[in-house]
């Protein structure tokens, strides 16, 4: 059996490198913010698996509490940059 | 047998998210794209479940899969539908997947080697230790606001400056679409019902999974649903008003941080028979703070008259500046 | 909650088989968010997935003993009626 | 006894999943994809809820699940309306 | 009430910032009240780290590790001055520079952000809390970078957002990874458990990359130009003079203080190499700006390079008094291209306010027309090339002698270069000020707006180059916390 703290780490990884791999590719903004999130993802994921400890003991709160907060800043800076793509098309429009 | 069959489960998850996060972000596709992005915000939720992390997959499901689908949703609409990156040379785009294969790679290496030298020393059992002092049993809680009241505080302050920029650069969008009979009866009770889970994921924050964040943005979907619902109502809530709730999470653990300062000598340091109390004031009002930030940062412009008060002003403080 | 002596082996394996066949229908929509092509098509795989992670939530509540992932379910199930309101209603109209 | 009578619920329900998933993939359009839908919506889910229900005993967390079914129907129920409307509407303007 | 400054330096702002969002109308004079408020309690945490040495407050009184904990010593308290120094200056200057009222309230609460979280990053003594922080200062620069409203501010504000999030994430996934490992976020805590391991190295690579993104190291730089160039003045001094400088700050602390055992020679050197090209390439581009502000960005580029010089010096000097006086010289650098750039900007910005564009060539008879600003324009030119009695020129002097005494004399060479190349561009600037031009306007007597420059130039060259042996006592004194 593979263990399934290296099985999501790995995967954690994965995700972080496609996010990155994608977000240096992309110059249209909303893909690479899509790309953006992606890579996010991942790093949470490292997080929250180090945050497991097996299926009998009780997870680590640390990482859950950083990555709830990561979620919500990656949103906030979501938020931001369609604001900003947004009144870039406006007055590219003008 | 159920090893085996977990593994599977696992497996699946992981490889559905990996090919998700591929389609996500290699499609020449908007909209497919954007529908990708949502589908693995959704997969996460399932898989911070499965990983134990219940606050998490909460958090992910409302805010990640959520609010982020709904902001790239809204914000596609007036955007080229096909996705171009030809202005990258072959060689730059060699070079490029070169570089994230060796770091994944060297990543994978350290997380090899990471996985076995953890000493088994984490702050969980502090955590688990001083739960009982910091006035909430929810772990999460407990570190969000208490042991790292901090770092809370500041991402308030990041959630604010993010909607605050988001409200001064553009004007108002408008929805044309006339809203339906059967949306509007459905307001009637869905607003309700998600104001209800809101308070409901605050509370019940304390000791199982919820918190300020989980029902801000509970609330938030509340307040979105009714102004696209009711369109012609948006003007109702007065500015200063809207100004009173960005501001007033904030506010608030700033002066209870104050207060505990003046009291104890440190900053945010609780009392261990009030903590409880000042977690939910504090939280409490994080939610409605983070409820409006969200549902305006969706809504997206500012309000009608955002800025009137300054421009009334403007004489006033021409004068002062001059002189 | 149910008492961890309550999850026979037999009933586990149960589970966890339907966990994954459940898996499997959910990567069977997914291939119609991935094809399209219209923007419905799409948004019907998005609803079963988030109906299909209800399920995936309720079965793992179980199986893991967390009790609030019901919540999880709970939001989710909200979300999948306000998701669709938004997407709807803030399509771009034609006329 | 009860154990037997849940798998089979929540098997009964599985089976309505896979049948709508790959209905929403293999029918020819979006009004009827979106019928096979809501049968594995309501149906389905259904059918999970209940072995589910047989599994808990807490009465509180039944509830709950109660709760999550009646919206997973009512979200199905005017996600399809509203997605069905919106598709027509499309359509028209297409023409 | 004293012994909590270094709450009270972030509170203040944040308190401000509030305050400026709910009564818009009294926006500026609150600014201006917390910014002194917060320069005062800055002066107040230097005077205890001067007094009792570096000191530690344990936010909600629980002990670092499992609380966050703010820490002051020689290298942040002193940083922290200058920075509120320079924030100070360009908020009596911002108090006047926006004539439009609404810019004016967006400008207010963004501007306390940003002072916010720069206080508060130069404070932090926890990882993950330096990546919020470092996410608060992207927001707040990128917004208050999109405030110009134009389309190349705009193109330039998405651009620094995009790439800010990415040194964010890349910083984090480090951060993930040292968690992994040692199972601390507290930077005490880890400088002494950590040791040389395959998670440890590529953890820190991980933590480097992301913060030489946003320190904008060549060949990551590519983002900085446009956005520093493009943004409202006190904006661009304040992101060219301080944003800047406080991810080197946190690379050099993790560096120096955390990192130590695991850091090779070879990745200093890189560094030092990058940093080199950086001095040539951001020398030359400035040389061949056609914008004021553009030039100045450039200069930025090259000044940033000269603070990497100094990694492989530091690295290969033994430890004991060489090896400080490397570091303090470090310092002594960072601290005049932050009062210089800023005075510089500062300038700049009555520059093209007064003459309605920024463009170098059409800027003759502006010294005629603006005596004081070219005055400033050309002391802080001294402190950019490094001219005696500025700051930079000490700074020079001992990156010199330590890239002899390490036997790495090929820097020499580097810092000759660029500083000619920094003499060619100041002097081409002033060359086309002092030009004759047929219809001089008035003469311009701005106070409020030039003082502030001035200030901030006299800071760089004098203040800094003839109070610089008071900083070497100070920084050899309390550059370290006891016990580690």
């Amino acid at each position: 059996m593979i263990s399934e703290q290296l099985l999501y780490s790995l995967a954690g990884i994965g995700l972080f490198g496609i996010g990155l791999r994608a977000t240096l590719l992309h110059h249209m903004l909303i893909p690479r913010l899509l790309a953006l999130n992606v890579c996010g993802a991942g790093v949470f994921l490292i997080f929250i698996t180090i945050a497991y400890a097996g299926a009998e003991s009780r997870p680590d709160a640390v990482p859950h509490a950083l990555v709830l907060t990561g979620i919500v800043v990656a949103v906030s800076a979501t938020a931001m940059s369609l604001a900003l793509g947004r009144r870039l098309e406006a007055l590219n429009d003008e | 047998m159920i090893e085996l069959l977990w593994s599977v489960f696992d497996l699946s998850l992981v490889l559905l998210l990996l090919a998700l996060a591929w389609g996500t972000c290699s499609t020449r596709d908007v909209m497919r794209a954007v529908t990708l992005f949502i589908a693995m915000g959704l997969l996460l939720a399932i898989i911070w479940a499965r990983l134990k992390a219940p606050d998490l997959a909460l958090a992910e499901a409302v805010i990640g899969a959520g609010i982020s689908g709904a902001l790239f949703l809204s914000a596609i609409k007036d955007y080229p539908s096909t996705i171009t990156v030809s202005h990258r040379t072959p060689v730059l785009q060699g070079l490029i997947n070169a570089f994230t294969l060796a770091l994944v790679i060297l990543m994978s290496w350290a997380v090899w080697h990471g996985l076995n030298m953890s000493d088994g020393i984490r702050l969980s059992d502090q955590v688990v230790a001083q739960a009982p002092v910091s006035g909430v049993s929810n772990p999460v809680t407990a570190v969000l606001l208490n042991f790292r009241a901090y770092d809370t505080l500041l991402e308030l302050a990041v959630v604010l400056t993010a909607v605050l920029t988001v409200l001064t650069l553009n004007d108002r969008r408008y929805s044309h679409v006339v809203s339906s009979p059967l949306l509007q009866g459905m307001t009637h009770w869905l607003v309700p019902l998600l104001v209800v889970t809101s308070g409901y994921l605050l509370w019940v924050g304390a000791h199982a999974p919820g918190g300020a964040f989980q029902a801000g943005a509970m609330l938030a979907a509340a307040m979105i649903l009714l102004q696209l619902a009711f369109p012609s109502r948006r003007q109702q809530f007065s500015l200063y008003l809207v100004r009173f709730l960005l501001v007033i999470g904030i506010f608030t653990f700033v002066v209870v941080g104050i207060w505990m300062l003046l009291l104890n000598d440190v900053f945010l340091a609780f009392d261990p028979d009030w903590a409880g109390t000042l977690i939910l004031i504090i939280e409490t009002m994080a939610t409605l703070s983070i409820a409006t930030a969200l549902a305006l940062a969706y809504l997206g412009g500012r309000p009608m008259g955002w800025e009137e008060g300054a421009r009334n002003n403007s004489a006033s403080t021409e004068n002062e500046g001059a002189g | 909650m149910i008492s961890g002596s309550d999850l026979t082996p037999i009933l586990t394996i149960a589970l966890l088989v339907a966990l994954n066949l459940l898996l499997l229908s959910l990567f069977i929509g997914l291939i119609r968010a991935w094809l399209g092509p219209g923007v419905e098509d799409r948004f019907s795989a998005i609803l079963l997935v988030g109906t299909g992670g209800v399920a995936v939530l309720l079965l793992l509540a179980i199986l893991l003993q967390l009790e609030a992932l019901y919540d999880v379910a709970l939001v989710l199930a909200l979300l999948a009626v306000v998701g669709t309101v938004a997407l709807t209603q803030s399509e771009k109209s034609h006329d | 006894m009860t154990n037997i009578l849940a798998v089979l619920a929540i098997f009964s329900g599985l089976f309505f999943f896979l049948s709508g998933s790959i209905g929403l993939l293999r029918l020819p359009d979006i009004f009827t994809r979106l019928h096979a839908l809501a049968k594995a919506d309501n149906i389905g889910l259904a059918f999970i809820a209940l072995g589910v229900i047989m599994l808990e005993s807490d009465i509180l967390n039944n509830i709950k699940i109660v709760i999550i079914w009646l919206l997973v129907m009512a979200a199905s129920a005017i996600s399809s309306h509203l997605v069905a409307r919106h598709a027509l509407r499309e359509h028209r303007s297409d023409d | 009430m004293m012994n909590d400054a270094i709450i009270w330096v972030i509170i203040i702002p944040l308190l401000g910032s509030l305050i400026s969002i709910s009564w818009s109308r009294y926006a500026s004079l609150t600014a201006i009240i917390s910014n002194l408020l917060a320069l005062a309690a800055s002066i107040v945490i230097v005077n205890q780290v001067y007094q009792s040495g570096p000191f530690i407050h344990e936010l909600g009184g629980w002990q670092a590790g499992l609380g966050i904990s703010l820490r002051a010593d020689a290298l942040s308290s002193v940083l922290l001055l200058m920075s509120m120094l320079v924030v100070s200056a360009a908020t009596f200057y911002a108090s006047s520079y926006f004539t439009d009222a609404v810019k004016r309230a967006r400008f207010w609460p963004l501007w306390l952000m940003l002072v916010v979280a720069l206080n508060a990053l130069l404070l932090s003594g926890d990882l993950f809390n330096l990546y919020v922080t470092l996410e608060l200062l992207s927001l707040s620069a990128v917004a208050l970078t999109a405030l110009s409203d134009s389309r190349a501010a705009l193109q330039a504000a998405i651009r620094y957002l995009s790439i800010g999030l990415l040194g964010s994430l890349v910083f984090l996934a480090g951060v993930a990874l040292v968690y992994m490992g040692y199972g601390t976020l507290d930077l005490l805590a880890l400088s002494n458990k950590i040791d040389a391991s395959p998670l440890s190295q590529v953890a820190f690579g991980l933590l480097t990359a992301g913060l030489l993104i946003k320190s904008a190291l060549f060949p990551l730089h590519f983002w900085l130009p446009s956005a520093h160039a493009s943004a409202p003045a006190p904006v661009s001094a304040a992101l060219s003079a301080l944003v800047v400088k406080v991810a080197v700050y946190i690379l050099l602390r993790l560096w120096m203080d955390v990192f130590d055992q695991v850091l090779t020679p070879l990745s200093a050197m890189l560094l030092g190499t990058l940093g080199a090209i950086a001095v040539i390439w951001g020398s030359w581009q400035a040389l061949q700006a056609q914008r004021l502000k553009l030039m100045a960005a450039y200069s930025t580029v090259a000044q940033i390079g000269y603070l990497f010089i100094f990694l492989p010096l530091i690295v290969a000097l033994p430890e004991g008094s060489l090896k400080d006086a490397a570091f303090t010289a470090l310092l002594l650098m960072a601290l005049t291209h932050g009062f210089a750039k800023s005075a510089f900007f500062l300038s700049a910005g009555v520059i093209q306010q007064y003459c309605g564009h920024d463009r170098i060539a059409e800027l003759a008879g502006t010294a005629r027309a603006l005596p004081l600003t070219t005055f400033v324009i050309a002391l802080s030119g001294v402190a950019l090339i490094g001219l005696p009695p500025s700051g930079s020129f000490l700074g020079k002097w001992y990156l010199v002698s330590s890239s002899f005494q390490a036997g790495q004399w090929w820097w020499v060479v580097v810092i000759a270069v660029g500083s000619i190349l920094a003499t060619a561009y100041v002097f081409r600037i002033l060359g086309y000020a002092f030009g004759p031009r047929e219809s001089v306007g008035r003469v311009l007597n701005g106070g409020r707006k030039e003082i502030p420059a001035l200030i901030l130039a006299l800071f760089a060259t004098l203040i800094l180059g003839f109070g610089s042996a008071g900083l070497w006592d100070f920084v050899s004194q309390h550059r370290y916390f006891p016990g580690s």
